[in-house]
């Protein structure tokens, strides 16, 4: 009697598990609590349910048809682009969809990588927690007044007709990732969609209260150091999990998305410094570390140490401005982006794809050539191919348009069902107008009471 | 002198400030604290049991104000922390006899 | 010099103690945290003390001589069932039991499993994460009185007469293993046994103080998501632990886990929004999610994804109404079981373990069979094997009728010896008086100085 | 097309990547909360911007310059010891140096150790995260009054000529190694490197207030139990990586870690209870399990089961009579260590230290000779080997004098330039005066607004 | 009319309001708050230091009531706020020139 | 008897309190509050808009005392918690009718 078949190796198998939870740990509790934490206590119960919510709607979308959608087979709708934008969508639920071999139709073994060796269930949770992170990350746009009920069909729809689309472009074998697009992580994917959709939704579904923008202030930072601690950590299965082998591409992807975020977040604290403010604080260096993460994604283990330490400084510069200075102007202050997401998402994300059209070094190895199949590695304009710029800034392009209009068309048919914001009396009253509950429940609770109904019944049973 | 206090509705609190500041006031304590009245508290659900609970958040408002004052400053807070609904909240005014400014010492209506 | 002997392969190893840790993280901080803020705040000390302690206690029971009476050599007590249903005490100190070659001598290589490749260190640490946990889910419903003092050797009396039986019988090769009962991580062996535990418990120590069951609120919900999202996550090496191999079906699990929560999660919110409340929360949001993680828990990679959603939609349906109309009435108005456990983990526990007896998938595979032995795989009633529903049921049974009545008898021993409840002045003020502690000790410390002893010493010293 | 060189074993590669992940967490979130909850509201902010902002310098300073100097070629300075004591500066940057072998060029298959099987970015990431907490554990001592842009030089320069010298003496190969010194996972090179460190530091920064060390009370207990959760599970990664496989000594170690850490959180309990205060507390606890956690570090995987019991209970004890009795004599109370590093990661360390020199068993194998090259395994005095203990004495007592006096001359210098205390002002005011921040921003935030500048102008565009 | 300040146990609390409304006061207002007097804080241990806390927790209770009901109100509180026990608190009584509803702006005992 | 309320900074409640207890006061209770007034609050910053706090923290003490005491108590009071800088708060008087003492039910200068 043995363990597993022959394909299957413990090792890789290991890691893929154990990389996915971590990302799971980045959404649950990682997102939920740093939202918890860094809204006003009005908000605080209404934004973990949204993120303990969307993660679940994802999760059964994504096993019922989604997945496929963005791994399966090409769904050919027509020549040219249309007929390798997305997959045919198909459930993962049989015994052969989860405990045979891996298999992306388009990659696996087709002299773009080795063939896995892990069982399908592991790939499809390893993508599921990719996919659930990305509402979360957009929730954080429009945090303050979405109408709970129309979230969670938000969050089915927009997996099923945008993030799959996303996915299979760059990750499933479709048009970029034919044309050489390259996407770590999901620098494009996860973070240029999550920015976009969040800042188009922002607009759509309108601002906050007046009062609420005007008096933002954290409720708990320790919460939001705890949420981001868990990012930063949990970014190790983030970009270390996408060689999808325990090799040493992960490491060395490890390794750079670390780097990376050191380099940011000081960059950041440094910049606060030399600012006219003279002082760093602790969102501050969240917000640096982020950056960091988020731009390293789609370079992972594309470019060397060198290269990550540029991205972060870079990326860290430009976002830091654009945070400062921009969010005063122009179409970012019309549209309430509630925690910033355009900036720390979707630029970070973008600059990110960017750059490693410039830093991808061709020495950089994901897989190991055999035979006259030769290495897996990329190169970028630094490393003498200045087309992969041009064609990391074509699959933004697509991704920022595409991402943009469908989260318009979406919300749009949706509001025409279901109201998009919270009713006034919610807007003012948060948490208990929406959930019959407080964050800090007890210290306002000062004589709470059984109501006379289930008061009177205990009372009776003399309990 | 007189002390004014107010027990208001606590997202009226800005109101309430700036149309005191307007009308000269240059100083005022607020704390937190619940009120008991006709306005019912909320109910939270835990294991399937309902609790109410009987105390709704308020903001305690008090100044200190010469005696010509006291009119309008009372009418002032009236006004700005009405919403028509149950709840709104009381004031109330109460004689000082004296008054100290710390910093400097001075007493009485210096000390405002 | 080579690292490991032949027979400890990496991955599986690797896979194990990454399983334990994230198994571990659910108990410290997880569901002491969740405790901590969910409690008032009079009760978050002493609620973590008991967690962190219990923990403790049992690792040292474990290893003297609890796991082989769980996992060793059967204790031939007398004829029949009385000759599998424990083990022989035993420790496990030695070089050789830390570091030779795991083994469970009723189930290794005797055709039910296949050899363990990894040391039994590890197989120890591994099953006392799930030994320690057990204590603390049953903690959960005797919150607020029971007195500390009397916690510690009720934890080590339990573990040692209790959980080791639970664990043989089914786990260790004993009586229903024979049968061919199924638990894939702990339905029964954990959580059933934690409900009645907890139940059993709550009605021997008597209330909490009447004020504190009727002012019950939450003093930090923060937390409780916290602890909930490691609880969630870590169920990934819960269930994903339990094949002991990282192979395929470790994947199956894991996907099979968390599709049967998302779907858990979500129906409890329907639920709720359907109810005359029309209001989800975050503690009932949470409160889904439990039941749907344990009551995968006994069938995470027996079932299929049709049968994770089935266990998913059932278990939480049933328990919601058990929650929200059965807590009300009859014996569980009487007993104050605090958190509820009886509901979320005895109910969802033996829901589970009965529709393992349904939904087992002869299909799914756990461990491959070479030449003549079989696959290891199980058959339920939908796949043409009505009888494994009533040996569930049996199995079931025993555990609630052996764990209350030793619980019962355990606690009745220890208060004639420590008094099981906390003293009046102690049920009063709450951490004050029993850990001269409080959770948010600054707010109430305006003014706090040094006691005049030691502020006289250190002024003398001029320090 | 191959995921990997053949030199590369997966599941080693994964548990290191794991472990190494579960070791930044400890840091990031683990201690940066632990002290955030631990000190007063005023500093929380401060003592997490301290900790975050730590762990990034260190990792900029180790992937520049600094691993090669713990880990690379020595570099000769000079005769004897001098020629043994640090390696040579160096980048790991290039793709060779993070893809290429793990290589200790002193140990790698000289003998000691077989041939490490994943690559170099892997072995760089793992010995960071240990670099980094050693800062962050010293950060403990000098909480409340260090100034902020006093601390990212001390970090820098501390790392680059003291860690590295720590390191490289006993992991390293160099002069300590040479003799047979063992230091599992740090006793020496991090925590009484760290409890010195902290001392001396604390010792020349100077007191808190006099009004802030009379008032200390914690501001938030619940997060002091997540973040000491964390360590004590990531503990798993930090005792069970440093075998560097995922092999059999791995999984002792992550036992008897476990094993030695009950045990002294159950001796500090109950240490406790029965001293003049009668009372346990989650401190008092949470004390115990650091000092097991400590205390185990440089014996996990060289002692057996029994050995790990009697650390846990030797050193809970006597950490505990010195936080207790001697805390208020002599120089410890002249000194204002803020959480007491000196005792329970200084002495703690120190004893587990020396305790292997009588513990360690021959027969706990590390690694498997081949043919004529024996087994990595050491004995202590209890086995036969009493000179062991001088070797650990004569370690400890190089650590202590070298890193007491480097942390001086360090500080000394630093003062020179940047002032080494925060204002008067900043003492008195902490994080607002610090960072502008609050960490429960919103309750005295009744009434924040916009100020005129930015209100202005949203109030122009209308939005 | 009169101002009634109660600080009292927290505990005390749900009786002492029970036993106002049963007595037909309509609304009061509580805050927390900590008091010093006989009644000693407690001690807490932080690295062997001991540290005392001179602070007790209090609920702090204030009612505008007629002139007529002072005295009932005021006896009502003292009983159901008594535990024997030092620290049980004080209650005092200030006099007070004006009260308003805010809801309505009705004056005196109309406002109650 | 008067009570006198005392607005200060919150670090300086230490200083007061010693100092009251050395002329023989034997009981206060303080509560949190903010306070408006000349001193400024102070200003956060999030996502690159300012936004300032108009309120500072301060400590509301109150204390209940004989007629007599008023004078030197308000100075006390009023010499510890100066810094001399602006916000160092403010202190009044307010004439109080009866004080009991809720654990013996004596009244008046008794229940002090
Ligand atoms: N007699 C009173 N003395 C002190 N505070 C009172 C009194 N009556 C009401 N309040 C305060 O005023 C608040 C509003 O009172 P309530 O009766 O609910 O509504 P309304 O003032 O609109 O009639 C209460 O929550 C309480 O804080
Ligand atoms: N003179 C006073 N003015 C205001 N509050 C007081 C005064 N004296 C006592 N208190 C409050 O009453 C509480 C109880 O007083 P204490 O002297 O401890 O007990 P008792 O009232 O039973 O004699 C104190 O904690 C304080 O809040
Ligand atoms: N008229 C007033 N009534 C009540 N409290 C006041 C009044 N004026 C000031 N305060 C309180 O006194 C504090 C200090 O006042 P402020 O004007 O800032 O400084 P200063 O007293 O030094 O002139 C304020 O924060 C407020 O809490």
């Amino acid at each position: 009697m043995v363990p597993d078949p022959s394909w299957l190796h413990a090792g890789d198998n290991a890691w893929q598990l154990t990389a996915a939870t971590l990302v799971g740990l980045m959404s649950i509790p990682g997102l939920a609590i740093l939202y918890g934490g860094i809204v006003q206590k009005k908000w605080a119960i209404n934004s973990m349910m949204m993120a303990f919510s969307g993660f679940a709607v994802v999760l059964v979308c994504w096993v019922l048809w989604a997945f496929d959608m963005g791994f399966g087979h090409p769904a050919h709708l027509g020549p040219g682009f249309l007929s390798s934008f997305v997959g045919q969508p198909g459930a993962v639920l049989g015994h052969l969809s989860e405990q045979g071999r891996a298999n992306i139709p388009l990659l696996s073994g087709k002299g773009l990588m080795p063939k896995f060796q892990f069982p399908q269930s592991d790939l499809v949770y390893f993508q599921f927690v990719f996919a659930a992170i990305t509402p979360l990350l957009f929730l954080g746009s429009i945090l303050g007044r979405m109408n709970f009920k129309a979230w969670l069909p938000f969050v089915a729809l927009w997996t099923t007709f945008v993030y799959t689309v996303n996915a299979f472009l760059l990750w499933g074998g479709g048009y970029w990732a034919q044309k050489g697009a390259l996407d770590f992580s999901g620098g494009y994917v996860i973070h240029l969609a999550a920015g976009t959709t969040g800042f188009v939704a922002a607009a759509v579904i309108g601002p906050r209260l007046r009062k609420d923008r005007d008096t933002f202030a954290p409720n708990n930072l320790l919460m939001v150091a705890t949420g981001a601690g868990l990012l930063w950590l949990g970014w190790n299965g983030f970009n270390g999990g996408d060689p999808y082998f325990a090799n040493a591409n992960a490491s060395a992807a490890v390794l750079n998305t670390n780097l990376a975020t050191a380099v940011a977040l000081l960059t950041w604290i440094i910049c606060d410094l030399m600012s006219s403010r003279r002082k760093s604080s602790l969102l501050g260096s969240v917000n640096g570390m982020i950056v960091g993460l988020v731009a390293i994604t789609p370079a992972a283990g594309f470019v060397n140490g060198t290269g990550a330490i540029f991205i972060g400084l870079i990326a860290s510069v430009i976002v830091w401005f654009s945070v400062n200075k921009l969010s005063h102007r122009g179409i970012f202050k019309k549209v309430d982006d509630t925690l910033g997401v355009v900036h720390t998402h979707g630029i970070a994300g973008l600059i990110g794809g960017i750059l490693v059209g410039f830093f991808a070094d061709p020495r950089m190895v994901e897989y190991l050539g055999v035979g006259k199949t030769p290495n897996a590695s990329y190169a970028g304009l630094l490393y003498g191919h200045p087309g992969q710029v041009l064609i990391q800034l074509g699959a933004g392009a697509t991704i920022i348009v595409f991402d943009g209009v469908m989260t318009f068309i979406i919300l749009k048919l949706i509001g025409l069902v279901i109201p998009l914001r919270m009713t006034d009396e919610e807007l003012q009253e948060g948490d208990l107008a929406l959930h019959a509950e407080e964050v800090y429940a007890e210290a306002p609770a000062i004589g709470a009471r059984l109501t006379s109904s289930s008061l009177e019944s205990r009372t009776r049973s003399g309990a | 002198m007189k002390l004014v206090v107010a027990v208001i509705k606590p997202f009226k609190l800005d109101e309430v400030k700036d149309n005191l500041k307007a009308l000269g006031v240059q100083g005022l304590t607020v704390s937190e604290s619940q009120g008991f009245g006709r306005q019912r508290g909320h109910t939270e659900v835990y294991r399937g049991a309902e609790y109410e609970i009987d105390f709704v958040p308020k903001i305690r408002i008090e100044l200190v104000v010469d005696d010509e004052s006291v009119a309008e400053v009372v009418e002032s807070i009236s006004t700005s922390a009405r919403t028509d609904k149950i709840g709104d909240g009381k004031i109330w005014v109460v004689p000082v006899e004296d008054m100290v400014r710390i910093r400097t010492g001075e007493h009485g209506h210096d000390a405002l």
